[in-house]
């Protein structure tokens, strides 16, 4: 289930230092939500998926089909947005009367929609591009560089290392549910999640306390401390990445009227 | 084909990350028999075992019960798993309910059985795995021996026509090995199809009385326990080594300590039974 | 009329159809305007910082409770990729932040919700790093301690343990979306009715598919909390 | 003294439940040994294995590390856990980390070493038991074979002086079972002593050059593997099953198939040869 994890590992960016892959992702989101233009989005939308799917390897049918993923909340979300109770209907684009009231889209409410649409879908594919590029372990090892409490990186990796512990576990339950028709109903189902949930739980709890003896036969010392790979920082991906966002303010700007 | 009790035809099966995992694997389940599935890891054995209760649905093959085609719908299924029990490798994945009770219970209540029938079924499969004293304990007090035991309980609770193993003896010592491989005959002399999962060569010879072997996702070779590990050529490709007493008996009659009409023993009662028939007379 | 009620029947069919609708309710990448991004992060910040502090003062006391917070994160993640069968006949996954709560104390679940929600914009790409801290507020604020202190109150005035865990992880799941509502809403008021129409019109499409996934929620976390009690 | 590594004296533990699991265990770990631990479940093999490493602390007794007692402060423990590894049964439960470098790295930063030490001694495991091609990779996608390699390197990495291995082939395929006792005889060559708790008596005949019998909470006797397994009415008392290699050389020295006086044979490649240097001459 977890295919952008797969993907994190197995991409042709996987040797760029993760702190520039982390630069390009992070910044250019900001920069491209903080100009909130669409002629920036759109062109954002497009630069992160030819850096990921073509510089990135990545196919571009699962690139696509995890585009349309977030379409529910996306179209739900401009619906709502995009339909207002309208007043002056002399710019109603579209419209029906309810309870003496006119409910409808007009070019305002329509233009804020599109706007959102675009503005989401980048910084959507600017997620992506890392979640696609940069496996966990080298995030975690990015926020500690940027002095992160290493409380909370050690709880973030725990946490990654054994979801996928879990992960088969909770599988295995279900499948052995599953073979002993324990879903049979939807009654049947509920408790059988209930069981499964329970039983992983404590499960969890058990596993808790072994790896503690195993990091303590390991000399633990309350610190999750351990060696990081080492990567080069290139200064030209680094200046890249600045001379995208002065292009993006500029297109802006441009497009604004501005200049 | 009265005998089949599951014929798999041609299973095609590719894992959602792009393992292939099936490539047209066949094969035919006789009914009553004592099936032993060999294969090293990865040869594919899991998702074939998956596909016989329906947990897994091939890409294109098909799956015959009694000879009828198994339709992947929920009634379908139901009647599958209620045919063909599966045991899984490490007990504690399998065990989820508080008591050894609730635990064996759970498979037959979801037959659908009234109360009665249910708990007469529950006192039955913890009689045959013997562990009926451990009924009111909490199932994470058990050592991984009785889990193990509960596990087939709570199979047996279903009272399947086929039974599906895998690796049944891992991790346990070597009394409960002794007692999982002999409730495995037992069941089968109710007339019981078993099929069992496992990396030892040496218990798959002694108990088997039909060996499928798997490698990279099909069944390359089924034949009789002496079919298959006299097949040096297969052995060394599908990286089995041959079984103990098999390999020692071959010494033995190639270097004329006995005469070579001998079948081939077994079990270790029959090897020594050989030897002590076959004894050389003076010092 | 006619074609009102064709448009609302079919935008009630379009959202009992949508998959996976717990997830769908994390406020996705990009959706909120750059001040709301920040607003919600300072408001989160306060209770993440609390929450950091209670867990330090707890490892330092019992050093092994690291690995199990670290491992109850990813049961977290885990439990929430998990389909439960909804009332409705669809599929839902649960948010366990009622459950979480009950058993750690908000504190604690609003640091742990933040890891689970981060980790979900990153591996599932469910929700987003822009809208983090809107999300936190959410599902790891608001969520657990209206949960918690439902809970409370139930127990305190000697309700049934089971009423106190079904309130609380049902109105603990539903104050997270009333609360999204909220922030949807603020973001985004009706050019003409302004914040209250907005939020209406929110709170309406997402009761429609939140109520019965409350009470699924409520359900469920009592079973586990039952078994959990007999374990 | 100086050959004894470690020596355990007279340990007593029970578990908070109230299981006794150790009642006055006591013995000598001898420096650069194959010792193979035997016993059944529930013996308390584990519990006495996690006192070796300071993880349980005995109620009575002691525990002396070259001659010197074992204290329960943090030093003493980093001490004797940098001297003595331990690699558990499960790796799923010992690898912590999703990277397979940080996760090897993190027993040599623990011991203090300096940065270019620490890559030395991970770069020198991961050769040693054969994983560099796996060092990029997460954890999570390795097979479970796989997984028990880097938990072995991770320990290597301490390059502890005992190493400790619960199970250590335990529901692996044969052929990491064999990459895996391939490894411990190297490790032992490199002057590692090592102690394997197993419930497979083949192997520990095969492999060990000492053997610790427990039982109910001590060790109820030790000796050469030769010793241990001719030793019938220990066998039995303590559930052991005789090694399938000295069953069948005692079956025919018994029947006159071999002369008495032969040396029992501990591999499958000395038994070959003793047939064939003693094979009758006539048909």
């Amino acid at each position: 289930m977890l295919h952008l994890d797969r993907y994190a590992y197995n991409n042709s960016l996987v040797h760029i230092h993760p702190l520039e892959r982390f630069l390009f992702s992070g910044v250019t989101l900001i920069t491209s939500l903080i100009l909130n233009c669409e002629v920036v989005s759109l062109l954002v939308i497009l630069l992160m998926a030819w850096v990921t799917v073509h510089k990135g390897s990545l196919p571009f049918r699962f690139y696509f089909k995890l585009m349309l993923l977030p379409m529910t909340f996306l179209l739900v979300g401009i619906i709502a947005i995009a339909v207002n109770i309208v007043q002056e209907t002399s710019t109603l684009l579209w419209g029906v009367n309810l309870f003496s009231m006119t409910i409808g889209i007009n070019y305002d409410s329509l233009y804020t929609a599109v706007n959102l649409f675009l503005r989401a879908l980048a910084a959507v594919s600017c997620l992506y591009f890392l979640s696609l590029t940069t496996p966990l372990t080298e995030i975690i090892s990015v926020l500690r560089r940027f002095k992160c409490p290493e409380l909370l990186l050690d709880l973030m990796s725990l946490t990654y290392r054994f979801i996928f512990v879990l992960l088969e576990t909770a599988e295995k339950i279900y499948t052995s549910q599953s073979a002993r028709l324990g879903y049979a109903s939807l009654r049947k189902g509920y408790q059988s999640t209930g069981s499964l949930a329970t039983s992983l739980f404590v499960r969890t709890y058990k596993r808790s306390l072994d790896l503690y003896n195993t990091l303590e036969a390991r000399c633990y010392n309350g610190k999750l401390e351990v060696l990081e790979q080492d990567y080069e920082v290139s200064k030209k991906n680094i200046f890249m990445i600045l001379f995208i966002q002065v292009l993006l303010v500029f297109i802006a700007l441009f497009y604004g009227g501005i200049i | 084909m009265s005998a089949s009790i599951l014929q798999v035809q041609g299973l095609h099966y590719t894992y959602p990350d792009g393992t292939l995992a099936l490539r047209g694997l066949s094969t035919d389940i006789a009914r009553g028999k004592k099936i032993a599935l060999l294969g090293a890891n990865g040869a594919g054995k899991s998702t074939f075992l998956l596909h016989l209760i329906g947990i897994l649905k091939p890409f294109s093959g098909k799956i015959l019960l009694h000879g009828e085609e198994v339709k992947y719908n929920r009634k379908a299924l139901h009647n599958l798993r209620s045919k063909v029990g599966f045991v899984f490798q490490d007990p504690d994945t399998q065990l989820f309910s508080a008591s050894v009770w609730q635990e064996v219970s759970f498979g037959p209540i979801n037959l659908g059985l009234s109360k009665e029938e249910v708990k007469a079924r529950v006192i039955k499969a913890l009689d045959d795995t013997g562990i009926t004293s451990l009924k009111d304990k909490p199932t994470h007090f058990l050592s991984y021996g009785q889990k193990k035991l509960v596990s087939i309980a709570d199979i047996l609770a279903m009272e399947p026509e086929v039974l599906i193993f895998d690796e049944p003896t891992a991790s346990l010592d070597p009394r409960y090995t002794k007692h999982v491989m002999e409730l495995l005959d037992q069941l089968n002399q109710s007339n019981i199809t078993i099929i069992m999962a496992t990396h030892c060569v040496d218990i798959a010879y002694g108990w088997a009385d039909w060996v499928l072997v798997m490698k990279e996702g099909i069944i390359t070779k089924e034949g009789t326990p002496e079919e298959i590990f006299t097949n040096d050529q297969l052995l060394i490709s599908t990286n089995l080594s041959r079984p103990f007493l098999l390999e020692v008996f071959q010494e033995l009659s190639s270097n004329n300590y006995l005469p070579r009409n001998i079948s081939l023993p077994k079990k270790m009662a029959d090897f020594k039974k050989i030897l002590q028939e076959n004894a050389p007379k003076n010092k | 009329m006619l074609r009102t009620r064709y448009l609302i029947a079919s935008l009630i069919v379009l959202l009992l159809l949508v998959p996976n609708t717990a997830y769908a309710m994390h406020i996705m990448e990009g959706f909120l305007p750059a001040k709301w991004c920040l607003l919600w992060a300072a408001l989160s910040a306060p209770f993440i910082i609390w929450g950091f502090f209670s867990i330090k003062k707890i490892v330092s006391e019992k050093p092994e409770l690291k690995m199990l917070l670290g491992l109850v994160c990813a049961f977290a993640f885990v439990l929430s990729a998990l389909k439960i069968p909804s009332v409705t006949g669809s599929c839902s996954h649960p948010t366990g932040v009622g459950l979480g709560a009950i058993l750690f104390g908000p504190a604690t679940m609003s640091v742990l919700g933040s890891i689970v929600l981060l980790f979900q914009a990153l591996l599932l790409a469910h929700g987003g790093i822009t809208t983090l801290g809107a999300n936190i507020f959410s599902m790891a604020v608001v969520g657990p301690f209206v949960a918690y202190g439902v809970y409370l109150i139930i127990n305190k005035s000697g309700g049934p343990k089971w009423l106190a865990v079904f309130s609380a992880a049902a109105l603990g799941n539903l104050l997270t979306y009333v609360t999204t509502s909220f922030q949807l809403a603020f973001a985004f008021p009706d050019v003409t009715g302004g914040i209250m129409v907005s939020l209406v019109k929110f709170l309406g499409i997402f009761a429609v598919t939140q109520l019965p996934l409350a009470i699924s929620e409520g359900l469920l976390t009592v079973l586990i909390y039952n078994l959990l009690t007999a374990h």
